[in-house]
């Protein structure tokens, strides 16, 4: 067992975190600066921090992930990072030229105290920053919340430093697609264009982080979302906000800046997701549903239906990141599967209240956990207590799906031993239809491996 | 690139490079990328502040402290104290094999497990020694380990929770559990290589020497800075194994914590890294009397040279025929391969720049294969690690350095005994043995190839440019970048996912991976054909838009 | 062992087929007449053909499939299938309302000798053909070639049937699928429409056989090439054919009665195929080829280059169609695997040369045989005699896949233990990714269950 | 619906349904739709030749031959003589589970395999006995099976090739091998029926009465027409053993040659699928004086009902004990699982479109659930299967009947052996048992239940619009039809991969399974809900044309 130190036994914890469901706010905040054109995320703490968070973002997408790092050094840390990060903004427009830094603080420089806001507003006011470019920032304490958090602080510092209003109102929608993949993200604009309903979409890592390869590195990918685009979302009729945790700042910031409102929409993964977010978007924007869609809708419930008595009554058990694993709890009860255990090291009272509610009449013995101690660990115990058919979860679940004989979906962040999840969406009708073949085809799988010579069947 | 043909002079790369930039980091860069001259002691700066938005390869103190010194050791709980990333960033990512071996499937593992004490904000305004001492607790409760390890982080160093002292109160407290700390806030030194140290020292001081049980074999050494990588400990174990030469301690690869407790009855210490352990031989040589000896298992000839020079150590007849027999059972295999390879590999052009010691050790693989290394250089590497150990009394100790503990080591009253005499340590060393001393990359490069220290992302853009070499050397942040430029990447850190690659069995396995690379066909199909046409073709090449 | 009767030892076969890797004419016709829209394909013979095909047809798409037979009576087997067919005719036309029926014959009725284009003109000029409404056929013997050449034949029909010449020219190019899924139709559709090529594509089965859940049964889905495009098709300035068994004959057609010259592509399934097609359709259409194209190029060569270490040097065993095999042997080359053994049951010489001049170079030793008695059966005794990294094949693969412990990826027709060949196209360099995925899955699922505890590995 | 309840007079239907048919057309069907009086003695037009173009449910001859009746048997090889198609269809996809038990895993299997002659063009004009004699003689070789079974296809019937002769050549040669042939050409008789009669016929030539070796068992039967369909045989073997019945063959589910061989030393014939296997019970009675009784295994109660059966007509007070205690283990748990599934079941409507038997069995379990039969019909039955064999005297032989072999029997000059007296017979008759006799599922239906007989496409069509069933039974081909009209389909040839649903155990899966059909949620998620909203709103519910 590769886990064999994990008793059936639980016992309360209120100190010690095993096997996170989590991790810190920068990655977070890298993660979502990538998804702005021309940008050059900067980490302003310790070299590890930066170095760590491109290597898992790397080994997640196989694309290069660049970012600089303040690199602090006990001398730093003891008379605060300004130098440092001054000489950082420096260095980075002049030896590597983007368009944009967007700077995220760590827990050193945050329990430290440095003021980015006054740091960057140094750097303006001396010249450092050249014309037309762009320095954008966001507080990222590690200590605080999650690396979700930290995705929802640059998408707020994207809006702050970057959207602006003209007083000309533009006829289109912003989409705030919360911590999605590259995949998704040009799902959601595919959804989008197909509505003819206009959009401004940021962060957008799609054509960034799946770049292509053609012999030639591109420090800064044809992908991400313009500034030109970013400043008009200030002048846009309405945000929608996908995932209440990744998006709700930075759409009421985009509110209480520029009065643009905005809506929070569960990210549209699954039937029930999207049928919101198609009807949201359709009325925001003002345009048809068009029939197209009817057709591809009708795709994911032909599929939903005819596969059911796989999926009926099968436990599940899940972990990730809150926006993530709501809707996705809500198409498992659309599939009649059984939500059995879902943990999310993300913080937010809401969430269990949330799941609770999604299976009060379906599965309301559901056990849920977030926050701190909510980990994997736990989960193996809830699991060797009560097992599941599937396990869902990053890749760190497959040691536990090893230990237990659980077919397996990877799903969340990082998956590094898999491809496939930044080419393919999980989000809108079609993207529910892959979470179905991949649901599908592990629990299959495991039949056809396991199933008494007897018992083996040809169709399905 | 056959031997006798000369490098490319990169002098005018390495203008260009400096050129773009600012004046005072070009002064800085410039000390640490030196055009090799092997007649010349040329300094190499390395060890020093990486300037801030450069783009490093580098990690953190934790990283070298935890990540690698103590991550391997499967009966130890390493307990994070700090927000979460640390401990999760670090789980199962570097590829420590581990096999509980004879204490069976059931045997103590939690190489599996990340543990932390995910602190929150209140635990940073009020303090955080409170939860640590209640997470070790819980963790005590469920577990039961032999040993718990403590790492601070960032924020810890900054509010002051003094991880010794509750790690010496809760070792107190739990009775059968060997509870200490690691000061190895991430801000510290330049690099990992400052934790490696903070591991080395706590190692020392906690551990090593709490098991005096003698030994039980005739030729018992440990392995320094050999981490089990993709499995190379498993090999060189093999290898031991194979010559009757006992090991007693790993550190750290596959190791326990009761194998590092009986480390200082060894009469030898083998070096491989000896960048991130040489700390660990010179306190061993100094409190209890065992000399320390470099070597490379990094290659079939290095292998079969560590071997012998093992043997000439313990001037053991019979050892030495024993090893002889070993390398004429398992080299000529490997030349074999080697040749074989080598229709496919000679005269490529490699770069390395990776580690403390591997962008070393590799070298020795690709002029196995018939390659060139045109330019390397370490990640976290001092001095020393370039020039040699001669270096060491000029090295300016700076304030990053100074910062970091340097134990004050003696004989040990009772246990110090000399394993060798001066006299058999020099007459070894003027047969050529690098007993307690290492010689340094600079002196096994070619003439005008390139050293760079603490590598830019610019600089490898240029260099890639420059060059056009037939593959890189790096970690995981640079394979994409580089391969995005058509240039296979090998991962020296991880192996990508490949190795064994030292000792006998991890030659071949190296030498296939570098022929596969270079034999893969992908790399010829990067562009799109229409555009490969001629541009005056009116169907193909323009840009459209949709 | 669920094979457990199969030899290691090979003897000579000729006259016994086991486990066959292929299936008969007729229920190709059906498939590729489901590609038009309004069309009700037609089984001239017993009804036991039209039950089982229309039964493989549903189980490999679970979708419905519908089509009328002539229910041959041993009367009918003695005087003729002339007056069941004519009272098919009527009835369809009377209780199904079909804009087309396509009939195809049987081993029954071909051995009896029935002559379609008899029996048709006579229905036509007996007044049993509405006006407005089309009877075309094929005569599809299901004792030569095999379900490929039954599609090839029915496209020939379609042609026959349905395509017109009116002398005035047509700025659009012609492509015929090949024996493809809905997906790839769809997709090939999606590629055509972005490089702005005009095209007119059949047959189309998109949207017949992957139809929405709508909660309406429809008999004639939405999807299908109509008789007004098919018509068009005369007028063509080019036909591009993919597949040279499921497409030549009916390009031929083509050109011969309307001059429309053509071109015969491999199916566009892998990195150079797809360069092919795309190529030749930009010729063909004169349309550039659009930058976004070097993007969806670039991210599939980008996962083979990421990827390679696993695939390199993987010996692969496949069974299938020439049509798919063929750029799928390709492709696999492309990716440094090893073609191994290949078997498809369909004939054709030009198959083996084929396979041998793309394997000369790297995969000299290749084991392959198509046609009579090349069936699993001495696929499976090659494996034993040569173990495979991989095999790819239809669902009947997972007996071999299972006894032998290989990584098993679903490729070709029947499918009918699994869902997503109708909904994710494999055609493309979107195709390829999703090939890629599935292989790597497969084989790294392998890894993950098999390996020694001490060499499971995280990352990947 | 309750019991109560009246169900809806079709008749508006049944003459919506014709009246869109050609007249001629709308005759024929009319006589195979009954709109059911219990009261009345009603012709239930069947087994009749299905009119071209009509889109049936219907398959072939060979299929019930091949398909159906053989091809559950492991130890023989299958082979299909004729194009390839024929045998690739039949290839495992029926679900005929088998257990090479006692035999272990290297037990004869040859199920998972497929055997063809693959007849191409030159066999069809030249002839194709010489390839099918090669075939055999390859299958031997490799294989070396007790038995080779020879299936023609339609064009084989045609060109001429006798496969029965080609078979008595081949037996002769082979020695050691059972060698026979199928006149099983697609084209005769009207559906699958005159497949099952032709391999009735064959292997009770060929096979019954091989081996007189008596059974040591002390009741010992025969289970005639059941196929262990998702494994309905082991659950009723299940049954048999913890009642002390010995089953010495059943046809032809998990059977062997062996069994077949022996099958004619038992002492009493339980029939399940009348309509499959009615002539091997006649047969089996005339030659060899075993008599026959029909039972149904499909249900609690009447699984129950069916044991009861057998120990009343062995008479044997411990039988009939051990009968009522295993009846006392086994029901109450099924009766609950019943109670509990009603909940979810009660009222709802049930169609049936299926087989020779199980549109008439399965009503049994949909009783149980409190679910109403609104309307029924066989694929392939026969007026006895809906009529009762009463009607048999009065049923006139048509031509493709007439084509299908009737086997004289006589009683075996040796081993006939009457295992009950007449007298004996006719009081288990008087006390309702159905000895030699079936009584056909029309009496089981409601008044006003609409029957009908090879349900075309377009009368489904309908009776979905009329009646809105809950559930739908029915095949493969019909069950995306159907789903897409919003109504689950519960596939009754295959169980849609579910099952066993046959005994005790059986019946506690089909309520589950129902009750989950029924409960399951996308069922209410068909309509995109954009179409639910007012149509006036400007935003939704317009086409819009991208």
């Amino acid at each position: 067992m590769l886990l064999r130190h994990t008793p059936k036994e639980i016992t309360e914890r209120k100190a010690l975190t095993i096997n996170p469901a989590k991790t810190c706010q920068p990655v977070g905040a890298m993660y979502a600066a990538l998804g702005v054109h021309g940008c050059l995320p900067h980490s302003h703490g310790s070299q590890g921090c930066c170095s760590y968070h491109r290597s898992v973002l790397t080994r997640h997408y196989k694309d290069p992930v660049m970012a600089g790092t303040s690199s602090f050094t006990e001398g730093s840390s003891v008379f605060g990072g300004q130098a440092n990060l001054m000489q950082a903004i420096t260095n980075m427009f002049t030896i590597y030229d983007p368009d944009i830094i967007a700077i995220h603080s760590t827990c050193l420089s945050e329990t430290i105290g440095d003021d980015l806001n006054q740091i960057v507003d140094k750097a303006t006011t001396d010249g450092k920053v050249p014309e037309g470019k762009n320095v954008i920032f966001c507080n990222t304490p590690s200590y605080v919340g999650s690396h979700v958090t930290g995705f929802a602080n640059m998408c707020t510092g994207i809006v702050k430093g970057l959207a602006k209003h003209t007083g000309v109102a533009k006829d289109q929608v912003n989409i705030l697609p919360g911590w999605v993949e590259p995949s998704d993200m040009r799902e959601i604009k595919r959804i989008a264009a197909e509505m003819a309903a206009q959009i401004v979409m940021y962060p957008d890592t799609s054509d960034v982080v799946d770049s292509p390869q053609t012999g030639k590195f591109e420090m800064y990918p044809a992908g991400g979302a313009t500034v030109e685009d970013i400043a008009s979302s200030g002048d846009s009729i309405k945000t929608l906000a996908l995932g209440a945790w990744a998006s709700t700042d930075a759409a009421k910031l985009l509110d209480s800046k520029f009065k643009v409102p905005f809506e929070v929409l569960d990210i549209p993964v699954g039937l029930s997701a999207t049928d919101r977010f198609v009807e949201a978007l359709s009325n925001a924007a003002k345009v048809p549903v068009p029939a197209s869609f009817v057709a591809e809708r009708g795709r994911l419930v032909d599929v939903v239906s005819d596969m059911s008595q796989y999926l009926y009554g099968k436990k599940v058990a899940l972990f990730g990141d809150p926006d993530q694993l709501i809707p996705l709890t809500e198409f498992l009860l659309d599939l009649d599967m059984v939500p059995t255990h879902i943990v999310s090291g993300t913080p937010g009272k809401k969430f269990t209240e949330k799941i609770k509610e999604l299976c009060a009449e379906k599965a309301p013995n559901v056990n849920v956990m977030n926050g701190a101690q909510a980990d994997i660990f736990q989960l193996h115990q809830w699991i060797k207590n009560e097992p599941v058919d599937l396990l869902m979860g990053n890749t760190y679940g497959k040691y536990i799906a090893r230990d237990e004989g659980i077919p397996f979906v990877r799903y969340g962040f990082p998956i590094i031993d898999r491809i496939g999840h930044s080419y393919f969406p999980t989000v809108g009708y079609t993207g529910g239809i892959r979470l179905l073949e991949k649901m599908l085809g592990a629990i299959m799988d495991k039949m056809d491996a396991t199933a008494d010579e007897t018992k083996v069947e040809l169709v399905m | 690139m056959s031997e006798e043909m000369k490098l490319p002079d990169p002098s005018t790369l390495k203008d260009e490079i400096l050129a773009k930039y600012p004046p005072k980091i070009a002064r800085k860069r410039a000390k640490s990328m030196v055009i090799n001259d092997t007649k010349l002691d040329q300094e190499v700066q390395s060890n020093v502040r990486t300037i801030p938005g450069i783009i490093t390869q580098r990690g953190c103190t934790y990283a070298g402290c935890k990540g690698v010194v103590l991550g391997p050791t499967r009966d130890i709980i390493n307990l994070v104290h700090g927000p979460i990333g640390c401990s999760f960033y670090a789980w199962l990512t570097r590829r420590n094999q581990t096999d509980p071996g004879p204490e069976g499937p059931d045997g103590e593992n939690f190489i599996n497990y990340c543990f932390s004490t995910d602190m929150q904000d209140e635990n940073i305004v009020f303090g955080g020694e409170k939860k640590l001492k209640q997470a070790i607790q819980e963790a005590y409760d469920i577990f039961k380990p032999k040993a718990i390890g403590v790492f601070s982080t960032c924020p810890v160093g900054l509010i002051g929770d003094d991880v010794h002292a509750v790690s010496r109160e809760m070792k107190e407290k739990l009775g059968d559990c060997n509870v200490f700390g690691f000061s190895c806030e991430g801000y510290k030194g330049v690099s990992q290589s400052a934790g490696h140290h903070i591991a080395n020292n706590q190692l020392f001081r906690h551990v090593v020497g709490n098991d005096d049980t003698k030994p039980e074999g005739k030729f018992n050494i440990n392995l320094l800075g050999e981490y089990n990588i993709g499995g190379d400990g498993f090999e060189i174990d093999r290898i031991f194994k194979a010559c009757g030469i006992d090991v007693i301690c790993t550190f750290s690869g596959n190791s326990t914590m009761g194998a590092f407790e009986k480390s200082h009855t060894a009469d030898l210490n083998l070096v491989m890294c000896h960048r991130s352990i040489n700390y660990m031989a010179e306190m061993m040589e100094t409190k209890f009397g065992i000399p320390w000896m470099k070597v490379n298992f990094i290659g079939g000839d290095s292998t079969a040279k560590a071997l012998r020079k093992i043997g000439e150590y313990f001037e053991d007849e019979a050892l030495q025929a024993k090893i002889e027999e070993v390398i004429a059972e398992e080299l000529p295999k490997v030349e074999a391969r080697a040749a074989e390879a080598r229709k496919r590999t000679e005269g490529k052009m490699a770069m390395l720049f990776v580690g403390g010691s591997r962008a070393h050790h590799y070298q020795e693989l690709f002029k196995e294969l018939g390659m060139e290394t045109v330019s390397a250089g370490y990640e976290f590497g001092h001095r020393d690690d370039y020039e040699g150990r001669k270096v060491l009394p000029t090295i300016k100790v700076d304030a990053d350095s100074r910062n970091i503990e340097e134990l004050k080591i003696e004989a040990d009253p009772e246990r110090f005994n000399p394993r060798a005499s001066e006299i058999k340590l020099e007459t070894l060393q003027e047969k050529g043995l690098e007993v307690s001393d290492y010689k340094g990359m600079k002196s096994d490069m070619s003439d005008n190839s390139l050293i760079v220290d603490d590598i830019t992302h610019w600089e490898t853009e240029k260099l890639i440019e420059f060059y056009k070499p037939d593959i890189f050397c790096a970690g995981i942040k640079e394979k994409y970048v580089v391969q995005k430029s058509g240039i296979p990447l090998k991962q020296l850190h991880s192996y990508d996912y490949g190795g064994p690659y030292a000792g006998f069995e991890g030659a071949v396995n190296f030498y296939t991976d570098i022929e596969t690379m270079l034999s893969t066909t992908i790399w010829k199909k990067l562009k799109a054909p229409w555009l490969a046409t001629s541009a005056t073709d009116p169907c193909i090449c323009a840009e459209y838009v949709a």
